[in-house]
């Protein structure tokens, strides 16, 4: 295997993987593909962990990708084992005809393909291409209930996704112009190791104008708040396990990309500080996202709300700045995506043995189904931010250090997380709590991702493996 | 390069600035279209120029692109396609021609503002391709915001993307400027059919005719 | 030999407290009945009450609990350590460091505690009603109590009583304002525990009046005797305290001489005796309140001793 | 040794939580669970025992796990062993009685998994040494104890009151994040010594403020206080009594701890703050006691008003320290600390108590009980010991700490500072009328439940509980006559602690003779608690063998004789309303804007009159309405944009292009 190098792995398996599926037609056999093709990649994303390779003008791996890439193929991973058992139980009630579910798979892979030839992208213009092509793959597999709602929320989602696209590319050619009067015409001025060394002699206004654009763009693709319309409606009426993967990993990934701006941003001095943009752009997502949480009526419209919420969050931790508040930043990023991916397999299958996704009518979960019930208590307590799951840590790390550093900023946080929290446990004890309705049938699809997720979760809450605090502490560094 | 190529692209450039405030002048959907074609025509021509400038053989396939797809096909798509749908006649803007005007005025003077503070020694040909790229993309997106009706937004949206595709080819030595701009036509080919696919007449968020707000994510 | 010589005093003080106590209740009768024009009882009637009560048969409530049957034991039991605690006729008493001021407040709570708890025993209205304005006369009269016991604390430095008396013996204190109104509160905080005329009317049994013959109504025979000693001994015992700490005259020092014990002894029954009358004349020339004054009436109370404790803490020489 | 040691139960009660899981199903798993939970919190009660009785050094220990760079400090030392006994002696007590009480819960999966890991949290939270763990633990115990809480789900209050009490606990983390982000600094040291290191000399008031929101929180104080009454009803029985009795002593534990021992030297206008807050908690608490029907909701109303007397004795203790006054100041914490100490026994007693009732005649509310002291006579006696207690009555220890708080307060004219001067006495007057207005409060309670004629056929067949719960509530029982009549045993064990935080402790009491106790100096003011006890025994002993000696020992059974009236309806007796209505009319008209309706029927009709009282609570309606009124009405505002078209969303958009541009425009 050290010949092959596990990065090519990681970018040809879901290729490869989309291709074959795109030929074949049955479920069954295309759903156990898509998990094996997961899996392959996933293994091949942990041997990045032994070998290393080196970043060439087109691809680059380093502390910060390095953990995303396998957070992204193992919540894939874990998400394709779910959708596998949720798509067949769907294609049973009849909400989805094989016909629909054509290119569902490949799809799939399409999708973790974009997002990790995006991780791993060295040049911004590839980035660029591989966040498109991650998005327009949602897009359609957003659309894939062909209800009305479905479409409306595709077609949102289509329109407000090509106005980001427009930003971003056209930030991404103002980084290339500062570029290339310094390091000169061609691909190199487009390659992020090269324009990380030499962005200091890059001309400070047309960055500025550059990171606004991408902040813009890619910000559309996070979900921040003036940005955010197309999330909520995406996630509620798409299928479920394509809301674990927005929420999950596209959010991440166009996050990422942000960050990756951002370095460029604070390594040049003269630039403008991106630091109030974002710790602006978080506060209002966080406080914007908690108070609709109170209002909302569909259960994955009101988590697509709390990952604004929590993406609000992040983005405020890297635009403090600072060793702790970027160690914090991508620390909760890791666990948003475990823990949210976690609670919309529970969503998932609460609607399917419930037949709704109305708040309203699901109450006494703990009763009626008390593994999905507690499992969802304990996926809502830790998106809260409870103790003693992981979100907690890096909350505290937050808000103790805004708090020191800025006390002012730290009044909206604690206002914006106290409303949050109140909602969504004004409404969790709606549905896990009370009299029992709706019908009792037992849940087929399987538990094991969401208690997997969950248990990788609370194990952080507690104790960091070395090496990845290690990665993150580092990374926090060069963050700046 | 100084002298007359640089007028000249410098000219070209100022002419689509100028065609994208006509756009904003129009109120009558069909005299809309027909001034995107011409905006489609002027961004060709600017490219070929940029071509022959850097002597880029690439940029010539863009330049094509623009010209046959976005100056010829896709008008008269949209132009069959509003008279099946009947919405040829009105033309309804959120706001009076007046102060969209006026917006678009001040959009640019923003623009210019902000892109001509790049300092003296980036050469000035970039320099003032991209203050009229960015002119031309928030003319673009004022568009989208001010028309109430999908193909008047439509129209909008590409008219940014032809901005988009003059500050790409204004940076010399950029690759992927082709790909992009198959990339985005492929992305417009995509919105054109949907319009046509869900019959949007009126706004953009009603996918079909008898739709008329009857849902709209958990109305109350 | 001390400790014998301390153990007899202690022991005379305590039978000495238990003798007089009905004798005083008789003298005050006595002084009303003259007031009013009519011969009244003798003085000693109240033994003769008590003698009767014990010889009775105790008639119980068919639902009367054993709590019921305890209560009068232990309400005599610390009304009377109470009453042996404060100092008569000498100071500096063996047991008196076993319990200072605010402890003996405390005790008289206790005793009260029971005293309300056996009135809702029985689960009749008229012992509900005792209860219930006995709680809401202590409620205040409590605080009152301890704002006062703060006054006297923070002038002679120190809870103890026999220690407050000395110091008041010695004049070292003066005139002082927070004495003053120390005094009047206590006077106030007295008449109310004591349940004398313008807060409740002992000699009576009419419902809409009666505090605390409500509680002890369904009690008879060697029960009730106990209760009316308790009682008359609780009189006894806050005409001590005001005698002993702001009319301290002739009380005997530590273990002084015999003939010293007798003085202190003649001028405590000298000081009963005025008490007594002035009791009497104070009851019969005012009138029962309202229920619902006393609040207003004990709220006073307490603003004094609160007012008396605010100016001590202000400066000394208030 | 020792840290490791409680460490280690702490671990096994975790464990013993899971463990509860897998055994859900089965019938022993209430006896299995509980028993070991009361072995284990033994174990931890004699290790901390131990460590405090011999004054050992503090041990500290590091754990990996926790924040990565500062990892997971533990600590041992007098403070944290005095808590730890607290802890664990209610902590034991309860789990001896839920092995009675246990078989009557419903739903016992709920409780039985979330029990062992509520008591680890505490225990965890007192060992605590770094801010990180501190905080993770605090909020772990407050996780359990919600699910506790919301073990009975079904009924509407009880989720409501869940969802308060989780609101009103993290807002109190919020608080105390913050306030360890200001006291740990940016660079982000938590561990305790590092913060002690730092403690700027002058004291930062923010910190007080929001420890005081934080731990004031948990603990009861009056503005935040209102989910307790809410929450700790709501519980069962002997978790409502580890919640009383022992959370808010952690709560207390950890306002000690952070601003005693961690920030720097306090301001005299901080100790003020504290007293004034103790004492009008206090008599809020007490006043809302006096209010309520249900039996939990009573102890709950009561708790606030222990924590308000406990508070009032830490203000002084501050107030003294600021003025350099040490022993003044180890009386005060001494009296605080003792306080808290006997709360834990009778409070858990009097909820033992209100949980045996509750299992025998299925009711919590007063006025449908009455003459259970004919039916259960054990915990009849056990809730009359906890009663005394409570009202703070000479023999019994409620009065002990309550004697030592006057006598703080009796210290207080050396205090130089004017507002110091003028509200220690105020406090004082405050703390004597809670005092007495408690006791009338149990004299309601005891009476109109335990005495009298049963109102209700369910009082009527109440049967005594089982033999645990009788036993538990007869050793709190003991152990409240004990600390009482012995108070010089508990003032020398907290010699330590006091000694380790005000730096100064109160003179020995264990070597003055016959047990009694002197706070300052013998001159000053002394108590012997076992003398008063012997002589009222002895005295109504004495009384009784004369009585019975000479006068008539005959007894006749009549029906009451209620000055004639013949009526047996038990409907006739004084109920919980109208017990407390005198004291209603008193202080209720201020307090609660109360309001009395009388509708008489009209002559002949037939109806019966109906009394209707109307009482408004002005902390809920003037803080925590207004907020959720606020907090609706944005959401609501801002439910529009949820609704909007395509187009305004992409204004939206551009406004917010525009906006950045014109900012980078300006900016430079």
């Amino acid at each position: 295997m050290t010949m092959i190098n596990p990065l090519i792995l990681v970018l040809v398996i879901p290729v490869g993987a989309a291709a074959i599926l795109a030929l074949i037609a049955n479920y069954r056999i295309s759903s156990r593909i898509n998990v094996l093709a997961s899996f392959i990649t996933l293994l091949a994303a942990l041997s990045l962990f032994i070998q290393h390779p080196e970043p060439d003008s087109y691809f680059l791996v380093d502390d910060l990708n390095i953990v995303f890439i396998v957070l992204n193929s193992f919540v894939g991973f874990t998400t394709s084992v779910f959708s596998a058992t949720y798509i067949a139980h769907e294609l049973e009630i009849g909400r989805l005809t094989p016909a629909y579910l054509r290119f569902y798979h490949a799809m799939y892979q399409v999708m973790m393909f974009g997002m990790n030839l995006a991780l791993v992208a060295n040049n911004i213009g590839l980035m660029w291409v591989a966040i498109e092509m991650a998005t327009l793959a949602t897009i359609l597999m957003v659309g894939i209930y062909r209800t009305h709602e479905a479409l409306e929320a595709a077609w949102k989602y289509f329109i407000l996704g090509s106005v980001g696209i427009a930003f971003a590319l056209f930030g991404t050619i103002l980084v290339y112009m500062a570029a290339e009067p310094v390091i000169g015409q061609g691909l190199q001025s487009m390659v992020w190791t090269v324009l990380i060394e030499r962005v200091a002699e890059f001309d400070p206004a047309l960055l500025n104008v550059a990171f606004i654009f991408l902040l813009l763009g890619y910000g559309t693709k996070v979900g921040l708040a003036p940005l955010h319309a197309w999330l909520p409606d995406a996630h509620a009426e798409g299928p479920t396990p394509i809301s674990a993967v927005l929420s999950g990993l596209l959010l991440n990934v166009a996050l990422y990309a942000v960050l990756r701006f951002k370095m460029l941003m604070a390594a040049n001095p003269a630039a403008i500080a991106p630091g109030p943009l974002m710790v602006t752009m978080g506060l209002v997502s966080l406080v914007f996202a908690a108070f609709m949480l109170y209002r909302r009526r569909d259960i994955k419209r009101m988590f697509a709300y709390s990952s604004i919420e929590h993406m609000g969050i992040i983005v405020f931790a890297f635009g403090m700045g600072g060793p702790l508040a970027n160690f914090a930043g991508l620390l909760q990023m890791t666990m948003h995506s475990l823990t949210k991916s976690a609670i919309f397999f529970a969503v998932g299958h609460i609607s399917q043995v419930k037949g709704t996704q109305k708040i309203s009518e699901i109450h006494g979960l703990t009763e009626t189904h008390p593994v999905l019930g507690w499992g969802l208590v304990l996926g809502v307590v830790a998106i809260a931010g409870m103790p003693p799951l992981g979100i907690f840590m890096s909350e505290f790390l937050v808000v103790s250090s805004t708090f020191s550093r800025a006390p002012l900023l730290a009044i909206p946080l604690v206002l914006g997380l106290m409303v949050g929290f109140g909602a969504l446990l004004l409404r969790l004890s709606g549905f896990a709590f009370g009299e029992p309705v709706g019908s009792r049938a037992p849940v087929q699809a399987s538990y094991v991702p969401m208690f997997a997720h969950l248990a990788l979760v609370f194990v952080a809450g507690i104790y960091l493996p070395p090496a990845l605090v290690a990665w993150f502490q580092h990374v926090a560094s060069i963050l700046g | 390069m100084h002298g007359l190529a640089f007028d000249i692209a410098h000219l070209l450039a100022g002419g689509l600035v100028l065609v994208s405030l006509m756009m904003l002048y129009q109120d009558r959907l069909p005299a809309l279209i027909n001034v995107f074609a011409l905006h489609a025509i002027l961004l060709a021509a600017s490219v070929t120029w940029q071509a022959n400038i850097q002597h880029e053989p690439y940029l010539y396939v863009t330049a094509v692109i623009a010209l046959g797809f976005k100056g010829f096909v896709i008008p008269i798509a949209l132009r069959r396609m509003i008279v099946r749908l009947g919405i040829h006649r009105e033309i309804e803007t959120v706001v009076g021609i007046g102060p969209t005007m006026l917006a678009g005025i001040a959009l640019v003077a923003l623009a210019m503002v902000v892109m001509l503070r790049v300092t003296a020694q980036a050469d000035p040909l970039a320099r003032e391709d991209l203050a009229f790229a960015l002119s031309v993309l928030l003319l673009g997106l004022l568009m989208m915001v001010t028309r109430r009706n999908a193909v008047g937004q439509v129209l909008g949206f590409m008219s940014l993307e032809n901005g988009l595709i003059l500050a790409a080819t204004g940076a010399k030595g950029m690759p992927l400027v082709v790909e992009i701009s198959v990339a985005f036509s492929v992305l417009i080919a995509f919105i054109v059919i949907g319009i046509f696919l869900f019959r949007i007449r009126e706004r953009f968020d009603t996918v079909d005719i008898q739709a008329l707000d009857r849902f709209r994510g958990e109305r109350p | 030999m001390v400790l014998i010589r301390d153990l007899a005093v202690q022991g005379v003080q305590m039978t000495l407290v238990l003798l007089l106590a009905p004798l005083l209740t008789g003298i005050v009768r006595k002084v009303k009945a003259r007031l009013l024009r009519r011969r009244g009882p003798p003085v000693i009637q109240p033994y003769r009450d008590l003698i009767r009560l014990m010889r009775k048969e105790a008639v119980l409530a068919v639902n009367a609990s054993w709590l019921f049957r305890a209560v009068p034991y232990l309400v005599f039991a610390a009304t009377w350590v109470a009453a042996a605690l404060v100092p008569t006729f000498a100071t500096g008493l063996l047991f008196s460091w076993s319990a200072d001021l605010i402890a003996i407040i405390a005790l008289l709570g206790s005793a009260r505690f029971f005293l309300a708890l056996a009135g809702m025993d029985v689960g009749t209205s008229f012992g509900g009603i005792g209860s219930s304005r006995e709680a809401m006369i202590a409620s205040l009269a409590e605080p009152a109590m301890i704002m006062i016991i703060f006054v006297l604390a923070l002038i002679a430095g120190s809870t103890q009583l026999s220690i407050i008396a000395e110091f008041m013996l010695s004049l070292a204190a003066g005139l002082r304002v927070s004495l003053g109104l120390a005094l009047i509160a206590l006077i106030l905080v007295a008449i109310a525990e004591n349940s004398r005329i313008p807060v409740d009317n002992p000699a009576t049994h009419l419902e809409l009046t009666m505090v605390h013959e409500a509680m002890v109504l369904e009690y008879s025979g060697r029960h009730l005797a106990l209760i009316e000693l308790a009682a008359s001994l609780k009189l006894l015992l806050y005409m001590s305290l005001i005698a002993c700490v702001f009319v301290p005259w002739g009380l005997a020092p530590m273990d002084s001489a015999w003939e010293a014990y007798a003085l202190g002894g003649i001028a405590y029954l000298g000081k009963l005796l005025c008490g007594g009358v002035a009791l009497a004349i104070f009851e019969t020339s005012i009138a029962k309140m309202r229920v619902f004054r006393v609040p207003a009436f004990l709220g006073a109370a307490l603003m004094l001793g609160l007012l008396g404790a605010l100016l001590r803490f202000v400066s000394g020489s208030f | 040794m020792a840290l490791g040691f409680s460490l280690w139960c702490a671990a096994a009660l975790l464990a013993l939580g899971v463990v509860a899981v897998l055994l859900a199903r089965n019938r022993f798993a209430t006896t299995i669970i509980y028993s070991a939970s009361l072995l284990l919190t033994l174990a931890l009660l004699g290790n901390a025992l131990i460590h405090l009785i011999t004054n050992a050094a503090p041990e500290t220990t590091i754990l990996p796990l926790g924040l990565p760079w500062v990892g997971a400090h533990f600590r041992l030392d007098a403070l944290a062993a005095a808590f730890l006994i607290l802890v664990n002696l209610g902590a034991a007590g309860a789990s001896f009685y839920g092995l009675g009480y246990g078989r009557h819960e419903i739903s016992p999966s709920r409780v039985l998994p979330f029990y062992p890991v509520f008591l680890a949290g505490m225990n965890l939270v007192v060992q605590a040494d770094d801010a990180f763990s501190f905080l993770l633990s605090w909020e772990f115990m407050s996780l359990s104890s919600w699910a506790l809480v919301m073990a009975h789900h079904r009924v509407p209050e009880n989720r409501h009151a869940g969802y308060v009490y989780i609101l009103m606990a993290s807002f109190g983390t919020l608080a105390l994040i913050l306030a360890f982000g200001l006291l740990a600094g940016p660079e982000g040291n938590y561990a305790f010594d590092a913060i002690r290191a730092r403690a700027q000399t002058q004291g930062a008031w923010p910190v007080l403020m929001l420890v005081l929101i934080g731990a004031g929180s948990k603990a009861g104080l009056v503005p935040l206080h209102v989910w307790l009454p809410l929450a700790h009803p709501a519980a069962p029985s002997h978790v409502s009594a580890l919640m009383s009795g022992v959370m808010t002593k952690v709560a207390v534990y950890a306002f000690v701890r952070i601003l005693f021992d961690l920030s720097g030297s306090p301001d005299w206008w901080w100790g003020l703050m504290v007293l004034s807050i103790g004492g009008g908690t206090a008599v809020m608490g007490v006043l809302h006691a006096l209010m309520e029907q249900d039996l939990k909701r009573v102890l709950a109303y009561s708790t606030i008003e222990n924590i308000g007397i406990v508070f009032v004795g830490l203000g002084l203790a501050m107030a003294f320290q600021a003025n350099a006054l040490p022993d003044a100041a180890a009386l005060a914490f001494t009296a605080a600390l003792f306080h808290a100490f006997n709360h834990t026994l009778f409070k858990s007693l009097l909820f033992f108590g209100a949980g045996a009732v509750l299992s025998a005649t299925g009711e919590r509310n007063m006025e449908h009980l009455g003459g259970l002291i004919h039916r259960m006579p054990v915990t009849t006696i056990a809730v009359l010991t906890g009663c005394v207690a409570i009202s703070a009555l000479p023999p019994l220890n409620g009065f002990a700490s309550e004697w030592l708080t006057f006598q703080a307060i009796l210290l207080s004219p050396e205090l130089p500072q004017w507002g110091l001067k003028i509200m220690v006495p105020a406090n004082g007057a405050l703390l004597a009328l809670a005092a007495a207005l408690a006791a009338a409060c149990f004299i309601r309670l005891f009476g109109v439940s335990f005495l009298g004629r049963p109102r209700k056929p369910v009082a009527e067949q109440a049967h005594e509980v089982d033999i645990w719960s009788r036993t538990a509530m007869a050793i709190f029982a003991a152990l409240c006559l004990l600390a009482g009549a012995l108070p010089g045993f508990v003032i020398d064990a907290l010699a330590p602690v006091v000694q380790a935080v005000t730096g100064s402790h109160m003179p020995a009491q264990t070597t003055i003779d016959w047990f009694s106790i002197v706070p300052i100096a013998a001159s000053r003011s002394s108590y012997n608690g076992l003398l008063v006890l012997l002589f009222i025994a002895l005295s109504a002993a004495l009384t009784a063998y004369l009585v019975h000696l000479f006068a008539s020992k005959s007894v006749r059974r009549a029906p009451p004789w209620d000055c004639g009236f013949p009526d047996p309806r038990p409907v006739t007796q004084y109920s919980a309303g109208s017990f407390s209505q005198p004291i209603r009319r008193v202080f209720g008209t201020l307090i609660f804007q109360e309001r009395e309706q009388v509708f008489m029927p009209p002559p002949g009709d037939m109806r019966p009159a109906r009394f209707h009282v109307e009482l408004r609570d002005l902390v809920w309606e003037f803080l925590y309405a207004p907020i959720s009124g606020a907090v609706s009405v944005t959401a609501d505002r801002l439910n529009v944009l949820q609704f909007l078209t395509i187009r305004r969303y992409l204004s939206l958009v551009f406004l917010a292009l525009v906006s950045l541009l014109l900012v980078l425009a300006i900016w430079s």
